[in-house]
């Protein structure tokens, strides 16, 4: 197969793929009797057209960045790492705990401690996992989707039977205390110029950055990474380079567990600020169209993480206000993982085509 | 605009969404005027959507279920000038009304009318989550089973102990299989969604199913005993008639204020003999007169006649 | 018996060529890998195709099995012109093909391999009953005799070709295809194939032969034909040629291999290996008890057929298999189990490895060359800018000098490794592993794929080194190579040592016998 | 535990095996074949909304049955498409196509009958209803058997003896038929397949096809016969627990049957939590019990229970090489 042009490897399949996903999705929208143009006004105006909107989009954006970065990192390492969704829950039980078990008396060093707990609670969740793929050759996809499983039922069990404080009935831990409150956009100085209103969208924003810049350097810049990536491209050649195989699982699985969990620092310190059953809302499987879409790197997670963070807002907002279920962003999610994930060899297949097509009618 | 959020569940549970959803038609109906309506699909958006409806100018907002109390809780504050409603929680929220009915009086009456059509002596009771509002239905019932008939056997089975438990038919059918086992010809779900399970299941097994909150006497005629009506409709038909000026504050809907009650239609009428009804009529008086009071499990969370 | 009374059938028309291919073209986009080609082959002979790797040969026999389809050309099979879309029809046609890998089912037995795609009818039970039969007539009448019951991952290799054989008689080929069937057999089972091939010939069947050893084709075929860079250069009746002639056809001009190394000069003792076993994954032993030594300023050469043992030696060596036993490194041991027996342990130590294998063991085919020159040395400190990052550019700039000294072309560090030839790629991996000057270098089929240019260029280096005074672990299965390079050679054969040889006292007949096992009273 | 609620939970488990059978006899075929599939999922969700969906609109549970087929066929042409034709990943094919799946189910529903991604309740002849062996009554007086056959084996929808009976014929496809010969060797090495003359890609489609059907019955049986129409998630994470069925029985057909009653019997179990508590004496939380099948799925991956090889060219997409 002819090769394509390294920008258009870049830049143009991960677009097709999303044109070719929008308008699958628009075909649905049409066949359940709704306008598709009308979904998207309502979509771009309810999550990007005003400030309000924003805060909810940049809210989504921030957990989308540390699942889509968990993706990322273990994929680079040749992990599939399926299991963010249980990771980000577990997380979330570390911010819990942190935040309520230690009086903080700042929100600034709760946020690192709840930070730590929640990194270190995700990554011990995806270290077993990678700890049994390592040592015991299990496979981590499956192994992975089970301990999603095993987190929710940990977490139920832990908010019915452990964490609910007496008389309420929600299974719910209690409500944080109100000093580790995390600054929201519209509090901050500067940013408070653009969000004037309450919105959910957090400190944990920069966190999110400053990961994926962290991430990026790791990958292109340390051993760790260059390990990393040799590792996950050969394996005989990594043993044959003295790059430890059960090391590198063990380290990219850690290093995604932790990331996963971490996005839990925004949504349920930043937002809920108390935990909740199912708190991470299938941001952990989103991470996985995240990191396809933004084709495994660190800048095209952040965009892909701004996407969808535009299409669960948007969403959000064609259920508030049109006949159009939610469960429509489900649907687009599952295209873009396709069409980049699954199809990529016909959509570069057909961009091939279209080139040499453009070539040949030039030297005509 | 008014508005209105429904729980997990979604307004078509045929139960207690659905109730809520036929007062705000009701109400759509009788007056013309057009609503907002919203169904949770998580745990973790309950406060993204009450804000954004308050947010969206809608007023008054209507909630169903306990489970929004926490996030009303810091919303109301927020919104001063919306006021909301909310179904079986107390939320003192200055802006906030709160209303709560006497299940236990409601569930009291269907469970005579159990107690009085069972042929095994053993009657069954399926909660959905376990929780103390639950466990006040079916206390209540086993109060008016032992009414009834002293020597009755109650079997009792919550389905769950997350919100996941509202929706969990294929659940619901395997208790009521399980319960049917156990001896149970009359199986009363309390249980939201997963009571269409029960009520399925147990139209299968040719026994008696009573339902919950809507009338539900319709879904499987001749095979449904009765069914335990909460007005829910009634609360949100109220409440959107109340409009922008809605009264905060506590408000009990009980078997007196015709916020509960048993349900008789032409669906469970060859079901339901006069010397039943008569009996159950006699019970639902002595009750409104105050001259009998059925134990409230949330009074003090124990239970004369069954243990949870 | 089946297969017989199908050939007569088919000789009932009669044309003199069984096979003919006439001007077949193919090209792999850029890569014409086929050019013009034409061939006509007699019924009932043993034809030879030869050429360098690249030349073109797998890809004829391909386009013949319907693998591949020709971009023009014709096949005629007995004088019928015939189309031959996919392997479907080639069978078809009675065309059987015995590829350099195997194509078994591993956890099938041989019966259920041979019936595979030929069976009889929707259930298998018949299907099974008529294989056993057709099985125990074929291998009476050509001594390919196998146990139709057993697994095929329970055979030797010798074995599993045979099976390969049984499945293309099964279906009544005429025509059969080899291609390099020797390369992984001793000389006794090449022996035993060629009595198979003769009692082929004898019944009628043509037969296609392609190998890269000339003493097999002077040995057993009728005709052979030569092919360079794509195109036939010729046909030749064997009986009227000779080893050079073949040779200086294949490359196009006269072949001197011979290396200009001076006399070795050993020094004190580098690599002291005693008693070394190696098991594979499955628990089977590979490495049956192997000691040596090398000594500053040799080399020695290991021979032998592939897949004795030399693989897993080089693996125990280089720290990427687990082993047991000595290994002994400038007077220390080096740990042969755990976490320590690493390839990071044997760098540190002074040990360099081209792996046998560059394209899955020596380069990441998608990393730039530039971080493939970092591979295994990416704990290097030059390599570092600081406790924490890479020193991407330091790399770089290495990389560019290397490649200058090597001659890679394209010289230019930013490229993919899978976008530079074959030769290219390893002098990329020869360049990284003898420039870090180390005390001992291991290296296993240095030039395989390469052409004769980068093959004087790189047996220089080794050599150079060694006069450096460096010790050399050469491991090759080309006898020349191992016979003009090596200072010492050893030969290999089912796990062990068969005794060492000097390269100006030994011949090829000697080593030969020592590969295929038969040791001569030497220890 | 006395004997009567013994059967009732075997009862609730052939019940609850059911799905878990066919669906992992789904994954059998295709995995045999060398195509992982963790769109199991996906494609009983989809048959489960395409049977409940037509078996109300028309009334026949039997339309609704092949409605639920040709939903989950489609999902397996497109895991097919991706994943044979243009060589995708099979895992990520998987994921996306379920959760494809679990978006449209409920689009599709809500559009039908906007009842919240659900259809209206069935019943009569449009689900598959019980089905009592013959002299089931007569013989429940004999001990110990009597009530076994009239409680545990008799009463049951028909699909329910329809995935018992798939587990035999699956064995005798596998290994006895030329089909189950060259779908195994293509799962094994399809070089060999290909060399033999017979298309890797045809048979890999037909065993994907066969995988779609069966997941249909799969989805269909959950929503005309386990339950009265289709919820949304209905399959609940089913699929999975197939898959690690098909694992766990190092995919061979009665080792299936045998893990997937097992998961069956957890999942029954966890249903009755008052019987866990009498039978062990300790109170077990319930969300401990929902997670019991998941936890044995990793020990078995672990390879505690045994290590499971799967077909060696499992997940790779064949491409021919020189
Ligand atoms: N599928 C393919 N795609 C691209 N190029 C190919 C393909 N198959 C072969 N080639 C190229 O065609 C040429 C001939 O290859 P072929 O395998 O026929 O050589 P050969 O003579 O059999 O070599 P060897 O002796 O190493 O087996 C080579 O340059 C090779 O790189
Ligand atoms: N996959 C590829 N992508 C880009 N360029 C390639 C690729 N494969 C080969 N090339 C380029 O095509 C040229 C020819 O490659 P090929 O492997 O046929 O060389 P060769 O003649 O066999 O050389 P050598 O004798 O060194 O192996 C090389 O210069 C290489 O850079
Ligand atoms: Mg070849
Ligand atoms: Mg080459």
């Amino acid at each position: 197969m002819d090769r394509l042009p390294k920008w258009a490897d870049v830049v143009l399949v991960p677009l097709v793929s999303l044109i070719f996903a929008a308008a699958i999705s628009a075909i649905v929208i049409k066949a359940i009797g709704q306008s598709p143009s009308e979904a998207l006004k309502v979509m771009v105006e309810g999550s990007l057209m005003s400030a309000y909107g924003w805060g909810y989009t940049l809210y989504y954006t921030t957990s989308f960045i540390f699942t889509g970065l968990a993706v990322t990192i273990a994929f680079h390492a040749g992990m599939f790492n399926i299991g963010g969704e249980g990771q980000a829950q577990l997380g979330g039980l570390g911010v819990a705990l942190a935040c309520l078990l230690i009086p903080w008396p700042h929100w600034s060093v709760a946020l690192l401690a709840a930070s730590l707990s929640a990194a270190a609670f995700g990554a011990v969740w995806a270290a077993v996992p990678a700890y049994l793929a390592a040592r015991r050759g299990s496979h981590i996809v499956i192994t992975t989707i089970m301990f999603n499983y095993i987190a929710a039922a940990l977490i139920v069990y832990l908010l019915v039977d452990v964490l609910r404080p007496a008389g309420q009935m929600d299974p719910a831990t209690a409500r944080f205390p109100k000093t580790v409150s995390l600054p929201t956009l519209n509090q901050i100085p500067g940013f408070d110029l653009f969000f004037q209103k309450e919105v959910p969208a957090n400190v944990t924003l920069f966190i999110a950055l400053a990961a994926a810049w962290a991430v990026w350097l790791i990958l292109w810049r340390t051993r760790l990474g260059y390990q990393l990536r040799a590792f996950g491209k050969s394996e005989p050649a990594a043993r044959y380079a003295g790059i430890n195989p059960a090391k590198m699982i063990m380290i990219s699985m850690t290093i995604s567990g932790a990331l996963a969990g971490l996005m839990s620092v925004n949504n349920v310190m930043g937002e809920a600020e108390r935990l909740l059953q199912n708190s991470s809302e299938g941001a952990g499987f989103i991470g996985i169209a995240v990191a396809l879409m933004g084709r495994n790197h660190p800048v095209g997670v952040v965009l892909a993480a701004v996407l969808f963070g535009f299409l669960y807002q948007g969403g959000a907002e064609l259920g508030l206000w049109t006949a159009i279920p939610i469960e429509l962003r489900i649907v687009v999610q599952g295209l873009v993982i396709l069409f980049t994930g699954a199809l990529d060899v016909m959509v570069r297949m057909l961009l091939v085509w279209l080139f040499s097509f453009g070539r040949k009618r030039q030297v005509a | 605009d008014p508005a209105i959020i429904y729980d997990l569940g979604g307004k078509f549970d045929k139960s207690f969404n659905e109730a809520a959803f036929n007062g705000a038609e009701k109400w759509a109906k009788e007056t013309g005027g057009t609503y907002k309506e919203l169904e949770m699909q998580s745990e973790a958006q309950r406060e993204q959507a009450l804000r954004r409806l308050a947010e969206s100018g809608a007023n008054p907002i209507v909630m169903t279920g306990f489970a929004f109390g926490d996030a009303l809780n810091t919303v109301a504050p927020d919104f001063p000038d919306t006021k909301f409603a909310i179904i079986d929680m107390v939320v003192e929220q200055p802006n906030v009304k709160s209303v709560v009915f006497t299940e236990d009086q409601g569930s009291y009456l269907v469970g005579m009318m159990a107690g009085l059509a069972s042929k095994t002596g053993t009657v069954g009771f399926i909660g959905g989550m376990d929780i103390p509002l639950i466990r006040r239905f079916g206390c209540g019932y086993a109060q008016g089973v032992i009414a009834a008939n002293p020597d009755a056997k109650i079997v009792l089975n919550m389905t769950g102990t997350t919100p996941a438990a509202w929706n969990d038919p294929v659940k619901g059918a395997e208790l009521a299989k399980g319960q049917k086992a156990q001896g149970a010809d009359v199986i009363y779900a309390a249980a939201g969604g997963t009571g269409v399970g029960v009520l399925q299941a147990a139209a299968d097994e040719g026994i008696l199913g009573i339902g919950v909150d809507s009338n539900q006497n319709g879904m499987h005629p001749g095979k449904i005993l009765t069914s335990m009506m909460k007005r829910v409709d009634v609360a949100v038909y109220n409440a959107f008639t109340e409009g922008d000026k809605l009264t905060p504050g506590i408000n009990v809907l009980d078997l007196k204020a015709g916020g509960v009650d048993y349900a008789m239609d032409e669906n469970n009428a060859s079901l339901v003999t006069p010397e039943m009804k008569a009996a159950v009529d006699a019970a639902a008086e002595k009750i409104k007169s105050g001259e009998l009071v059925v134990h409230d499990y949330m009074s003090d969370n124990t239970c004369p006649a069954a243990t949870f | 018996m089946p297969s017989g009374a199908n050939t007569s059938g088919r000789q009932a028309t009669a044309a003199p060529f069984a096979i003919e291919l006439k001007g077949i073209s193919k090209a792999f986009g850029p890569v014409q890998a086929n050019k013009d080609i034409s061939i006509a082959v007699p019924r009932g002979t043993i034809h030879g195709i030869i050429g360098e790797n690249g030349a073109g040969k797998s890809t004829l026999m391909s386009i013949l099995y319907g693998f591949y389809r020709a971009d023009s050309g014709e096949i005629l099979i007995n004088g019928t012109p015939t189309a031959i879309p996919d392997s479907q029809s080639a069978i078809r046609a009675g065309i059987g093909m015995v590829f350099q890998h195997f194509k078994l089912v591993q956890n099938f037995t041989v019966l259920e391999n041979v019936i595979l795609g030929a069976e009889e009818g929707a259930m298998l039970a018949r299907s099974l009953a008529k294989a056993r039969r057709v099985l125990s007539d074929l291998s009476r009448e050509y001594e390919l005799d196998v146990d139709p019951d057993a697994l095929i991952e329970d055979l030797s290799v010798g074995h599993q070709q045979r099976v390969e054989i049984l499945k293309a008689l099964y279906r009544q080929a005429d025509i059969l295809i080899l291609d390099e069937p020797t390369g992984v057999l001793t000389p006794a089972e090449a022996d035993h194939l060629f009595r198979i091939l003769s009692g082929l010939r004898d019944q009628g069947k043509t037969i296609i032969l392609i190998t890269h050893k000339l003493r097999e084709i002077m040995e057993i075929t009728d005709h052979v034909s030569v092919m360079r860079r794509g195109t036939m250069v010729g046909t030749v009746k064997t009986a009227e040629t000779s080893p050079e002639e073949l040779a200086e056809l294949m490359v196009g001009r006269k072949v001197l291999l011979e290396v200009d190394k001076g006399a070795p000069n050993p020094g004190k003792t580098v690599l002291s290996v005693q008693d070394l076993h190696v098991r594979d994954e499955h628990g089977v032993e590979r490495l049956k008890g192997i000691s040596f030594d090398i000594r500053a300023g040799e080399i020695l050469g290991i021979a032998g057929v592939a897949g004795n043992g030399q693989s897993e030696l080089l693996e125990a060596l280089g720290g990427i298999a687990a082993a047991t036993g000595r290994i002994v490194m400038n007077g220390t041991d080096l740990p042969l189990t755990g976490a320590t027996a690493n390839g990071q342990t044997r760098r540190e130590a002074g040990i360099a490895h081209v792996p046998e294998d560059r394209q899955h063991l020596g380069l990441i085919m998608d990393f730039e060359a530039w971080e493939n020159v970092a591979f295994g040395y990416h704990n290097a400190p030059e390599y570092q800018k600081n406790a924490l990052l890479m020193d991407n550019d330091a790399l770089r700039a290495d990389t560019a000098a290397k490649m200058e000294r090597f001659d890679v072309r394209p010289p230019i560090p930013t490229l993919p490794a899978k976008s530079f030839s074959g030769g290219n790629q390893q002098k990329i991996v020869v360049a990284r592993e003898i420039e870090r000057n180390p005390d001992l270098l291991l290296i296993g089929q240095p030039t395989r794929g390469v052409d004769i240019g980068a093959i004087e260029f790189i047996h220089k280096q080794i050599v150079a080194l060694r006069d450096a005074g460096k010790a050399i672990l050469l491991v090759s299965v080309e006898l020349d190579e191992i016979m003009s390079l090596s200072d010492r050679i050893a030969v290999m054969f089912d796990g062990k040592l068969m005794g060492f040889r000097d390269p100006e006292t030994t011949n090829e007949r000697e080593l030969g016998l020592l590969m295929a096992g038969v040791s001569e009273g030497t220890p | 535990m006395d004997y009567g609620t013994l059967l009732q939970i075997l009862d609730s488990t052939l019940r609850l095996g059911t799905p878990l059978l066919f669906a992992c006899l789904a994954g059998l075929f295709s995995e045999r074949a060398g195509i992982f599939d963790i769109g199991l999922e996906g494609k009983m969700l989809m048959a489960a909304m395409c049977s409940g969906a037509v078996a109300f609109l028309t009334g026949s549970v039997w339309l609704g049955l092949l409605a639920g087929l040709a939903g989950s066929l489609v999902f397996a042409g497109l895991h097919g498409v991706a994943s044979i034709t243009f060589r995708g990943n099979q895992l990520i094919s998987g994921v996306a196509l379920n959760f494809l799946a679990s978006g449209i189910t409920v689009l599709v529903a809500q559009r039908l009958f906007g009842q919240g991604g659900r259809t209206p309740p069935l019943d009569g002849a449009a689900r598959f209803n019980e089905i009592t062996l013959p002299f089931a009554e007569t013989l429940r007086p004999v001990p110990v058997l009597g009530p076994l056959y009239a409680d545990v084996i008799s009463g049951h929808a028909l699909l329910v003896y329809v995935a018992i009976l798939c587990v035999p014929l699956t064995w005798w496809v596998l290994y006895r038929t030329r089909f189950g010969l060259r779908l195994r060797a293509v799962g094994e090495n399809p070089a060999a397949v290909d060399t033999a003359g017979v298309s890797v890609k045809g048979l890999r489609f037909a065993a994907v096809g066969i995988t779609g059907l069966l997941c249909g019955l799969a989805g269909a049986y959950m929503a005309t016969a386990l339950q009265a129409g289709f919820g949304r998630e209905m399959t609940a994470g089913r699929g999975y627990i197939a898959l690690a069925a098909l694992i766990f029985a190092k995919w061979r057909p009665w080792q299936a049957l045998g893990a997937c009653m097992l998961f069956g019997f957890f999942q029954a179990l966890a249903l009755r939590p008052d019987v866990v508590t009498a039978v062990v004496q300790v109170k077990i939380p319930v969300p401990f019990l929902d997670a019991l099948p998941y936890i044995l799925t990793v020990l078995v991956l672990a390879g505690f229970v045994g290590k499971a090889i799967p077909p060696r060219a499992g997940g790779e997409p064949y491409v021919k090489e020189r």
